[in-house]
């Protein structure tokens, strides 16, 4: 056994709907108007909420956050394909995916605003909170999937986000390296929007693609272009399919781009161009879901001048909600450090609310 | 203790289908100290999981099996690996009850051998208790014998939150005691009061019980001194009332602890005492302790840790007063 | 206290060619806090790297680096992340001199931003230096000024050790404060006496400090009390002489600790205490500090963190005692 | 861009000598007649120490360790190539490359017999001591090239070997992938030995290769035959002239067997069938190797006694050196936390000596 090329490895690229607006017949996943719309409908409202956050954010009324807009097809389209018995594992740039998931906004308003209960989903199950330590969801979706298999439940598997960035942490090679070893039903969804706050592609990693890494794991890594929201739905079934076949693994890296900073604390101008900012916009991934709604006709001015205004006031029942409609008992945090405090807590407790000169505030 | 463990292990993995046990050569090893004997030919591989060589890997896997209801039982082959899953450790098993106000917790329990005097490697013989129990949200155990071993971590298993269950690897085969027949279940945050006692009040806890005790009957053959020794066993939460009890009737203490000198958990019991009984104190609380170098290697550790001489030679400094 | 640092790193990459600077966003965005601002822009991307996303990679590549010979000074982005790397600074940055009786060393500088106050997201806000104290080999330094910010980093960068470089981000831009000309040497190991007092000694440190003599003019300025305090700079060697010089004057003391109560920096203070001042103290050590609890998020973050009210009130309740 | 294997990968493998001994020409690196004798040298050497320091453990002379019999190929070939100015980054089972590099035998049995002075090399230069925790060094290994780089010392490039086991660890991940992004001179050498104490490659990981893992991070990947010395010698050789062409880091698999057991606490009884065994130890390196001298008519039955009577002597007096001439000064512990003690360090140091009644010992 000489030099010979012994083992061939490949990564495939998909898009289904060009950024033209071409369909790719053999690759339509055939999604029905009712699904179609529901999508459509989704990454509108993750842009608009996205964008009266930033609004929220900038008038002093929610924290530092960390926005979405361009990446509107990579969060939603493959949630289409999720079942509830399935779970989602998000990063945290995925609010489409987490208000697709049925987490109400003022809940992730919360969550940015400074409060646990931004963390706390009534009603929906199966659904984890924002992750902050970049990757370390990764190994959480592997256990959560072994935790599947483990019980049998042949129906279910797991959706996991992360960045382009987070693949160079310790905690993605192992967590992936996990759930490939136990043929563990996950897919990895890695949006690839090209910076990790300042840090471009060719300063996090030496690979071509970030699909490419999945070899390492011996699962199939494809690349999707990640603004095609019917890509993204594919992939993600198609993954779903062999999860469910107890194939394990699959991870789709999605081309994307993140046109606003990084967080509101962040001045992108410092270290990128705004040309290349400018073509990822000519990209949106709304209007190319957009221009093939209304090439099937189901779509119109008027039908999108309905659906902004019915979201606009989604969005503002739902900041009201989050700004007037929490309970918020300054000693809380008391409660949930164990499952029982205990009497060390409880005296700690005391001396917390005697130090607020005790009882309890509203925000 | 080992076998304490050991049968714990069977015990609850009996009881409770959740219950599965995971780290690297766990299975079909049986770990190399042979804490997991058995395991995994009664249960099998899905239930006793011989993980791939990653800790942060292992510990991560296992929040995410808790988050689903699970309960696992994940090992560090040894303590001194442990900082790998630290990221874990701190920043999901502790926080995330809080972080969904008990919507979500992390019910597992993270063992791993530790300590010195066995003549191991580099990073084989460190305690470092302290540092997790720094960490809000976070249980920390430490077994001094086969009984409370198998009835602290029967504890652990059932406990709804993150323990991290630290095992003296120098106490792993240094004694027999008969362990009852049915389970017992220990109350997590409460000290034994091993021996009572009225002039000195001596605190330790994992490996060093032992030696205490050789120190306290030398102590007591030679001086009639009435001794009071603490078997701490949950070092966090630590049992201020038994220690403060104690050091009130005695008013004079000695902690003993392997652990390098600083910011250890004997500054922690010291700070206790302050709050609690410094006006019944005689004398400084006496410290005994590892020094504050980095552990020798091993043909060079002798007197690096408290031996019972260093600690007979504190609790007379202490009395003498 | 941001261009302090920034002054001294400009100074010591000027000065010594050996001396980098590493770390996620450090180069063409300058740090997330701007702490390196222009040196990328003066020293170039290979003096000034931006690195992958990986804290232990940072470190153990720092490791690398300082083995063979390089300054390298890195930045975990916050000290929330820092755990990702205690593996190398467990295991390598405080143990190769010893592994290697003093033939290799690790002369890096591990900078952090770290603690409170400042309404940012989950894992933003802890203060944890007491873990890393607690290891040997490692020294831990923490600022509390833009001046003594520059002193100490300069002689963390000259320092043949290790220095962790714990930066109180709540103190990054909280006051101005003349530097001179010339680079400043601090002594890494020796505290501050900030002011002199006979009547009560107050230990601090980090963000802590202000509030501390916030707190200490409010009561100066009710009872004419005499109070002393102490900016400890360096946690990891601690200064006991300095502590214990002080206490033994003045008999009582309070320390004011950002980190939660338990297992802290203050417990230590206090059992330094215990070891040399014990019989002079007229009460019990007073430790305000935070609770033990996880860090609320922001919203709910007042009252977590000791405030001037809470010093003050832990002040008089020790002079009067 | 629809549906299509966008990006293709390949894993070459590598031999050079066949198990039956047939050389292939167009392979063949060209070693001279010395290089081949000393690296049989080394290889023996390596092997009778491994073999002799199992005595000294059973004996109770030395403290537990890890054997590297069956490993002589992978650990020696490679070290064929460096130069001085090149460094060696070992794991813990590369008893033959520390050898070859000059480390004194007596040094290696220092380190198992307990003692620091194992990790001290005089006159030994640019040399890291062996590596406990597993992965570690790859990080290490990845900075110590970026120095090479940094002062332009373009003659120089580091060699780091680990185990099958260690590519789990995120420690692995992340320094490929910082060496990988840095082009760092650096060539990592994989001893996939089958087993990680008792875990097997297919509980390790999904890969069918360890590595095709090169292909995450966009270095090449290269697997060798682990008991060809020669191929290990090329592998390793044409990694150094791509870093030395500033080309970066490569990543070579070397397929071998760990023949005895994970260390002298282990029992492989337990978890391996000997069958398994048999079969990698008829595929001895030293064989595969001394058949090649014997066909140059290089070697003899005569050479061969004479060589391993001189080793034989060699390592009697090292183990001699070993076992009484190391100053065995109580507290130089105290010496080396810090580079300077400072006064807390110092009142430790007398209350440590006043312990053991004062003045220091020889052990
Ligand atoms: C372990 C860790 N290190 C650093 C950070 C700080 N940080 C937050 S987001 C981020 C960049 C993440 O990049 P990427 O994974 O590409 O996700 P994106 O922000 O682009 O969605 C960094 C460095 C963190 N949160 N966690
Ligand atoms: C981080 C870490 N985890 C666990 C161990 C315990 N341990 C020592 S060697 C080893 C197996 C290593 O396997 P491999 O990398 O294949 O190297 P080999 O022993 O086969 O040479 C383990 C688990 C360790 N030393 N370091
Ligand atoms: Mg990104
Ligand atoms: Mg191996």
């Amino acid at each position: 056994m000489p030099l010979k090329n012994a083992h061939k490895f490949t990564v495939p690229h998909l898009q289904v709907l060009s950024e033209k607006g071409t369909l790719d017949k053999k690759l339509d996943p055939g999604l029905s108007e009712t699904q179609l719309l529901r999508l459509y409908r989704a990454m509108t409202l993750a842009r608009e909420a996205d964008q009266r956050m930033l609004r929220l954010q900038r008038q002093g009324r929610m924290g530092t956050f960390s926005p979405s807009t361009g990446q509107e097809a990579a969060a939603c389209g493959p949630m289409l394909a999720l079942s509830e018995r399935d779970w989602l594992v998000p990063a945290f740039r995925e609010l489409g995916a987490m208000l697709m998931r049925g987490v109400p906004l003022h809940r992730i308003l919360l969550f940015w605003g400074g409060w646990e209960e931004g963390n706390v989903f009534p009603g929906v199950e199966r659904t984890l909170p924002i992750a902050v330590i970049v990757a370390s969801q990764i190994p959480h979706a592997a256990g959560v999937a072994y935790s599947l298999k483990y019980r049998g439940e042949k129906d279910a598997a797991v959706v996991c986000y992360f960045g382009d960035g987070a693949t160079s942490e310790g905690d993605f090679h192992e967590g992936m390296n996990f759930a490939a070893v136990w043929k563990a039903p996950v897919v990895f969804i890695c949006q690839n929007n090209h910076w990790a706050i300042s840090t471009p592609q060719e300063k996090q990693t030496g690979s071509k693609t970030f699909a490419q890494k999945a070899i390492a794991y011996g699962i199939p890594g494809i690349q999707v272009d990640g603004n095609d929201p019917l890509a993204m739905y594919k992939a993600t079934r198609d993954a779903l399919d062999r999860a469910n076949n107890g194939e394990g693994p699959t991870m789709i890296e999605a081309l994307t781009y993140r046109v606003s900073m990084h967080t509101t604390a962040d001045d992108p101008s410092k270290y990128r161009d705004t040309a290349e900012v400018e073509v990822w916009k000519s990209r949106d991934p709304l209007i190319r879901l957009r221009n093939l709604l209304n090439e099937r006709g189901l779509w119109g001015e008027e039908k999108e001048a309905a659906l902004l205004a019915e979201i606009k006031g989604e969005i503002d029942a739902e900041v009201r909600i989050y700004e007037h409609g929490i309970e918020a008992r300054s000693d809380i945090a008391f409660d949930h450090v164990f499952a029982s405090p205990g009497v060390e807590l409880e005296e700690q407790r005391a001396a917390f609310l005697e130090s607020r000169g005790g009882g309890s505030t509203n925000a | 203790m080992v076998q304490g463990i050991n049968l714990a292990l069977h015990e609850e993995m009996q009881r409770d289908p959740k219950v599965l046990v995971m780290g690297q050569d766990v299975g079909v090893n049986e770990g190399v100290f042979r804490v997991t004997a058995g395991l995994h030919a009664k249960f099998g591989e899905t239930r006793v999981i011989d993980t791939p060589l990653a800790e942060s890997g292992i510990l991560g896997t296992a929040v995410g099996m808790a988050l689903a209801g699970l309960r696992p039982v994940a090992e560090m082959q040894f303590s001194g690996f442990s900082y790998l899953a630290l990221g874990h450790l701190e920043g999901h098993c502790s926080r995330y009850r809080a972080r969904t106000h008990g919507a979500l917790s992390v019910p597992l329990v993270l063992r791993m051998p530790y300590g010195g005097g066995v003549r191991a490697l580099e990073h084989h013989s460190e305690s470092r208790e302290a540092m997790f129990a720094h960490l809000p949200g976070i249980k920390v155990v430490i077994p001094s014998g086969p009984r409370n071993a198998r009835a602290l971590m029967t504890a652990a298993i059932q406990d709804p939150d993150t323990v991290v269950f630290m095992e003296p690897k120098h106490s792993y085969r240094a004694f027999r005691e008969d362990v009852p027949e049915e389970p017992e279940l220990m109350d997590i945050g409460k000290a034994h009061v091993v021996q009572e006692g009225s002039e000195l009040t001596v605190i330790t806890w994992g490996a060093m019980l032992r030696k205490t005790l050789e120190a306290v009957s030398e102590v007591q053959a030679k001086r009639e001194a009435s001794v009071e020794v603490i078997d701490l066993l949950s070092i966090s939460p630590m049992d201020t009332k038994t220690i403060a009890k104690s050091v009130r009737k005695t008013g004079r203490c000695v902690v003993v602890q392997e652990a390098p000198r600083s910011f250890g958990t004997a500054s922690e019991v010291i700070a206790r005492i302050n709050d609690t009984a410094l006006m019944y104190l005689e004398a400084p609380v006496g410290r005994v302790a590892s020094f504050d170098i980095v552990t020798p290697y091993f043909a060079r550790e002798q007197n690096y840790f408290p031996g019972v001489e260093d600690i007979r030679r504190g609790m007379i400094k202490t009395l003498d007063y």
